[in-house]
């Protein structure tokens, strides 16, 4: 498949400032006070859930503003997970102190990566990360490095406590925490597309030789993204670690890289909102699946995927955006 | 040295499942310029359609033969009803569509036959032919057969008219349309053959693999990872790409110490995107060059 | 004058919801070289994809007594319309040979493809040196030569041109339309040129419009329009 | 017809455990005086689906308890199971929406090491059953560290044992060749393994192959073994690949002593697929009967088991072990459930799982019996060699008791 440049080549609907932070506004009002509403159990689904929207988002960064694409995503959210459940496990490293080192991690290795990949594109691309998503399992297996990792058996983890005696319980907290980490990376993300380097990014999507023609460093920005992206998603394999306690081959299968993509698509490429409901398809609708027939659980969700793709070919935001266009339109 | 050959030999074999897999993979991708990430799954519920008949009684050449329409007319199917509506989507839902394909395929494969794992029969016999059963006729027929279609592709894609007709509407849909090609059509026409070659596939993996709804999952990868590394373009490329494949594993698995066992897969798949590195559109791949 | 070849009457087009073209009338004589002047954006090539049913056209078109506006692309081409897109259209991976086999892909008479692929290289020596070539290996104008070769393979009634003169070096663009003038008079193809070098496309057509924003706003001879004076001083540059 | 066929086992029960209905009622959330809630995780989707029939066949023996019993002394049994697509992190999810918003009484024979290993931690700080769990770990049966953990199977090192066992009786010199599945099962086997020999492991075992579940053949591996001149092959798979490695060996002229583990040997699900007349020979173990292999075909619990088969799964493959195994996992628990009378608590339920006593169950082979105690927390820890003839197991030597609930 072509890929250099994946998302419409339609000029977005750019929404104005302020109702993006009247969205967000919007967001926090509702998604603040659930914890106090909800049993643990839906608290708990949800910090999944934001924990999945950071990691679409890093895909999104790269596959979505950058045009590369990416199969191998759940390669960047192990290496996340592990960092962060090694460093807890072995070094007795406090679990906010992970996710910077985590980031950091994933960082150098995507950016790392990122270089050889510069010369593929397209397919090529593709299947060199869906490579990486297969391998890494793996690796992660590996004889020699048991001693780490846990080898097969993984890594349990300690679910973390409030801090200050706050009245919260663990999964109170960590929902809470979440929040925060995913605010704030929403936050650089929504600065980062709109800053000169992010129309740099975007440049380089939408016609790589203008770009160059542009002064635009290539293979810099390229790498550059690429490690960004890594950094996102790494992050939220550690978050996903802590928040599930624990880490194994297992948990971070191609399947991983499936379901982030199919995120991607439902929510909306090259959409930093859309994250959110692709979190929300990625984590709810194999549930839905499965209580509409076990033996046909498969085959549920992908009539249902197909039929979200009919009916929003350019994701949520897609809709949205169209939406918004017409609203726009007949105000005028 | 004596084992190096028989694992050399042994690669060869199970690179013939490759290369057949690369070989399909490879047709489609001719046809409607995507990879198909559904093309395994559509080859495994096309051999379990052949087996259910073969169940039913019928004999196998009949059963091989029906199976060969009936997955044209459901490739041909799957481009109409399931495709079409998305022409104007962006290229990543169709990528999200393969997916859903895939999960449907699998999912009711597993619903409507099992999972046990089944015998499928080959019509090559399994007798061996080289070095004691590393090479047995049905290992050495799978590749000659391989061979045959990539002859009897290579002359359809190079003399008919209609074969020229697909490549141009895969290459450049709209100018296909300026030459008055039906590029709809030649879509679906492109699908139904991708299926079939797929179903073949299929029944010459089947009888060395076991018949069951995973079959394929992993075949895909290597079928992918040997279409890419002889270049997409090119099926013979995707045919010797496959064979390679399979050697390299077998050997990396064999000699490279310690981390060579558990890693054998990751290492082919590393030497793969090294070659990439130095030839990106694989060994046998023509590069498209444009001038303005 | 001889009849219309095609007759356009009212037409509107759209991409998405943005409107491009408003209501515009066109004749083509058959024989003739019509040729279409604008600036850029004026809405020039969505004519021509309006005629070939590659963007969605409101309005009436007729073609040799066909109604194709609501016609499939490909149903249109078969009707006689050879159309040299913007950008050329060549199929960069297949070989020259190839894409003059693609120009007649929708007839069905070997010899006569073979006689026609010689015709071809009578007005173009250039691609028979190139024959087994991949297309994407040419040279600008010989991709741009190719590219009217295949749209001749049709045997077409009507050829449609879009710039045929773009990022081609003046030597070779004298070269393309003297030859698609000897065209013109041999082959008795007519020809609806889109070009943004006016004084070119005034010395070759016969008939000329101009249009702006997706308006007619000036039809006639195109010896007329050379000497106006408006169309000198915004077109012409002297 | 209406039979009881718990009836050997209920008089067991009831023999052992002096009055299990206690006149006073006690609930924990998820009993009530018509119901019980019983929580389950299968792998419905996703790579390890082959193992779903397990959840659906113990679903069908509840509907079965309900319908011809109503229930267990008078509650109906409310069987949920959930999918987790064999991914640990989606099974803490479903563990955790089964406890605390299905409210379930406890989980039971949830799938698979990976995603066992992923909610132990968490069903013992709710201190929530998590009772027979399906997977062969060893690690499951360690009552002072988990208490609400139980396994079920025998575990993979006591098979493993009893293979070394055999080795070192009846091939002193052999030269051991392993080809293992390179995950948690197939580690826990040749941990077994080399645990058995002892210090005879390290002359005795000449090449070890492991090979992933991604692998599309292992024909490489097999290749390796011979070349290693292996004499004793033992082929630590699951039945796809277990089915290839029988070929593999047929089609290479290879004559091997070849001891292929339980898991891999069923006659219709493996044997049949490889082609019977490749498998004489073949060494292995069994605890539960194999509904496909003729050596049953008159024996009562087979009957029971083929009748249940076609009231209640009537579109199910009979050859697939995995149903055998769910029915008996489903009688285990009625055999719990009854047990425990009224008193429907958690730390009941636990006492009473951990207070089996010679349970013979009817697909289980005769003599092999359920077991547990407050310290031993591996129910089936018994096993029985046998050896394929032409188309059939022949049982052969004692029931065997596996070493590993006894050396932990």
């Amino acid at each position: 498949m072509n890929t250099a440049a994946p998302v419409s080549k339609r000029r977005a609907y750019e929404a104005p400032a302020y109702w993006r932070w009247l969205g967000f506004l919007i967001v926090a009002a509702i998604a603040l006070p659930l914890p106090f509403l909800l049993k643990n159990f839906f608290i708990f689904q949800l910090t999944l859930a934001m924990v999945y929207a950071i990691a679409i988002l890093g895909l999104n960064l790269l596959t979505g503003f950058n045009g590369q694409f990416s199969l191998g995503h759940s390669a960047f959210f192990a290496l996340g997970a592990y960092t962060a459940a090694i460093l807890m496990d072995q070094y007795d490293v406090s679990y906010y102190w992970t996710l910077p080192v985590a980031g950091i991690v994933c960082f150098v290795a995507g950016f790392l990566f990122g270089l050889p990949a510069l010369r593929l594109e397209g397919v090529y691309l593709a299947l060199a990360t869906f490579a990486l998503a297969i391998s890494m399992p793996q690796i992660l297996k590996l004889s020699p490095l048991e001693h780490w990792t846990g080898g097969v058996q993984g890594i349990v983890l300690i679910k973390p406590n409030a801090p200050f005696g706050l009245p919260l319980n663990p999964d109170q907290w960590l929902y809470f925490f979440v929040f925060a980490v995913a605010a704030l990376l929403f936050f650089c993300a929504y600065n980062l597309v709109s800053s000169r380097t992010g129309r740099a990014i975007k440049a380089i999507r939408d016609n790589p030789v203008a770009a160059r023609t542009m002064g635009v460093n290539l293979s810099l920005y390229k790498s550059l993204t690429f490690g960004v992206s890594a950094l996102y998603t790494g992050i939220a394999g550690a978050l996903g670690g802590i928040a599930v306690q624990f880490v194994a081959p297992d948990s971070f299968t191609f399947g991983l890289s499936i379901a982030l993509f199919v995120g991607l698509v439902v929510g909306g490429v090259g959409s930093i909102g859309g994250a959110l409901f692709g979190a929300w398809f990625v984590l709810f609708v194999p549930n839905i699946a499965e209580q509409v027939s076990k033996g046909l659980a498969g085959a549920v969700y992908g009539v249902m995927l197909v039929l979200l793709i009919y009916l929003m070919p350019f994701g949520l935001a897609g809709l949205v955006r169209m939406a918004a266009m017409r609203f726009a339109r007949a105000k005028r | 040295m004596e084992l190096f050959l028989h694992q050399v030999l042994a690669g060869l074999a199970t690179g013939g499942i490759y290369a057949c897999m690369a070989l399909a993979i490879v047709m489609i991708y001719q046809a409607i310029d995507h990879l198909n990430f559904a093309q395994g799954e559509m080859a495994m519920f096309s051999t379990f359609i052949a087996w259910q008949l073969i169940e039913w009684g019928f004999p196998y050449w009949a059963a091989f033969f029906l199976t060969l329409a009936i997955s044209f007319a459901g490739g041909y199917m799957i481009e109409r009803v399931i495709m079409r509506p998305l022409h104007n989507a962006p290229i990543l839902s169709h990528v999200a569509m393969f997916i859903a394909l895939f999960a449907i395929l699998n999912s009711a494969a597993g619903f409507i036959w099992d999972y046990q794992v089944k015998n499928f029969p080959t019509p090559f016999g399994t007798k061996s032919i080289l070095g004691e059963g590393l090479l047995s006729a049905h290992d050495a027929g799978m590749i000659g057969a391989t061979v045959v279609m990539l002859l009897f592709l290579f002359l359809f894609f190079r003399y008919t008219r209609i074969g020229l007709s697909m490549r141009a509407a895969a290459a450049n849909p709209e100018s296909a349309r300026l030459v008055g090609i039906r590029v709809g059509w030649m879509l679906a026409l492109g699908w139904g053959m991708a299926a079939s070659i797929g179903a073949v596939a299929g029944m010459l993996i089947a009888p060395v693999v076991f018949l069951e709804p995973n079959m394929m999952s992993s075949i895909l990868l290597y079928g992918f990872a040997g279409a890419v590394v002889g270049g997409l373009t090119s099926p013979a490329g995707a045919v010797v790409g496959g064979l390679m494949v399979g050697v390299i594993e077998n050997l990396a698995g064999t000699f490279i110490p310690v981390i060579g066992r558990e890693l054998k897969l990751t290492i082919a798949l590393a030497l793969i995107v090294l070659v990439l590195t130095v030839k990106p559109s694989g060994l046998f791949g023509r590069t498209v060059v444009h001038r303005v | 004058m001889s009849t219309m070849l095609l007759q356009a009457k009212n037409i509107c087009a759209y991409y998405g919801p943005t409107q491009v073209l408003h209501g515009l009338d066109l004749a083509i004589a058959e024989g003739g070289i019509t040729t279409l002047l604008g600036a850029n954006g004026a809405g020039k090539t969505t004519i021509l994809r309006s005629v070939c049913g590659m963007v969605r056209t409101t309005g009436e078109i007729r073609f040799r007594g066909h109604e194709i506006a609501d016609k499939a692309t490909e149903d249109i081409v078969r009707l006689g319309i050879a159309h040299v897109p913007e950008g050329r259209g060549t199929f960069v991976r297949l070989t020259v040979e190839e894409n003059l086999q693609l120009g007649a892909i929708t007839r069905g008479n070997k010899v006569e493809i073979a006689t026609d692929v010689e015709r071809v290289f009578g007005y173009f020596p250039r691609l028979r040196e190139r024959y087994r070539q991949q297309a994407g290996t040419l040279s600008g104008g010989e991709q741009q030569m190719l590219a009217i070769g295949r749209a001749m393979m049709l045997r077409p009634k009507l050829l449609l041109l879009d710039e045929p003169s773009f990022g081609l070096a003046p030597l070779i663009v004298q070269e393309v339309f003297s030859i698609l003038k000897q065209m013109n008079q041999r082959e008795k193809v007519s020809i609806f040129l889109v070009e943004q070098n006016a004084a070119l496309a005034l010395d070759l057509a016969d008939q000329a419009y101009l249009l702006e924003t997706g308006r007619v706003v000036m039809a006639g001879a195109a010896r007329e329009l050379r000497e106006d004076e408006n169309i000198r001083r915004a077109y012409l540059g002297y | 017809m209406k039979t009881h066929y718990l009836i050997p086992a209920i008089v067991l029960g009831m023999a052992l455990a002096a009055s299990p209905a206690s006149a006073q009622k006690k609930y924990d959330v998820g009993a009530t005086d018509t119901e019980i809630k019983i929580g389950n995780i299968m792998p419905y989707s996703g790579p390890a689906s082959a193992y779903g029939v397990i959840g659906k066949a113990i679903d069908a023996y509840f509907k079965k308890i309900n319908a011809e019993q109503g229930g267990i002394n008078g509650r109906k049994i409310n069987f949920i199971s959930y999918d987790d697509g064999y991914n640990p992190a989606k099974a803490v999810e479903q563990a955790r929406k089964l406890v605390e918003s299905d409210e379930v009484l406890f989980i039971l024979n949830s799938l698979g090491t990976p995603s066992n290993s992923a909610i132990q931690k968490y069903m013992n700080a709710k201190q929530v059953p998590q009772l027979f769990v399906a997977t062969g770990a060893t690690k499951w049966g360690d009552p002072k560290n988990f208490p609400w953990t139980m396994g079920w199977q025998p575990p993979y090192q006591s098979e493993a044992r009893i293979y070394a066992a055999y080795i070192l009786k009846n091939k002193p010199n052999a030269k051991i060749g392993i080809l293992y599945q390179n995950d948690d099962f197939g580690k826990d086997y040749l941990k077994g393994l080399k645990d058995g020999l002892g210090d005879k492991a390290k002359s005795l075992i000449v090449s070890e192959q492991p090979y992933e579940v991604t692998d599309p053949t292992i024909d490489s591996q097999v290749i390796n073994l011979k070349g290693a001149g292996v004499d004793t092959l033992v082929t630590i798979t699951t039945p796809k690949f277990g089915a290839q490695t029988i070929k593999k060996v047929a089609e290479l002229g290879w004559k091997p002593t070849h001891i292929i583990t339980n898991v891999s040997a069923s006659v219709g699900g493996v044997l049949k697929p490889a082609g019977l007349e490749n498998c004489k020979d073949i060494l292995s173990t069994a605890y539960l009967k194999d509904a496909s292999d003729p050596t049953w075909k008159d024996d009562a619990g087979l009957k029971n088991w083929i009748a249940f088969m076609d009231k209640y799964m009537p579109d199910a493959n009979k050859a697939d072990g995995s149903l055998v195994y769910g029915y008996s996992v489903a009688q285990t628990m009625v055999q719990v459930l009854k047990q425990a009378g009224d008193n429907l608590t958690r730390e009941n339920i636990m006492k009473q799982a951990a207070s089996l006593k010679d349970v013979q169950l009817e697909m289980a082979l005769p003599g092999v019996k359920l077991n547990t105690s407050a310290t031993d927390f591996y129910p089936f820890d018994q096993m029985q060699m046998m050896q394929f003839g032409t188309d059939s197991w022949k049982l052969f030597g004692p029931v065997i008791t596996g070493g590993v609930a006894s050396a932990t």
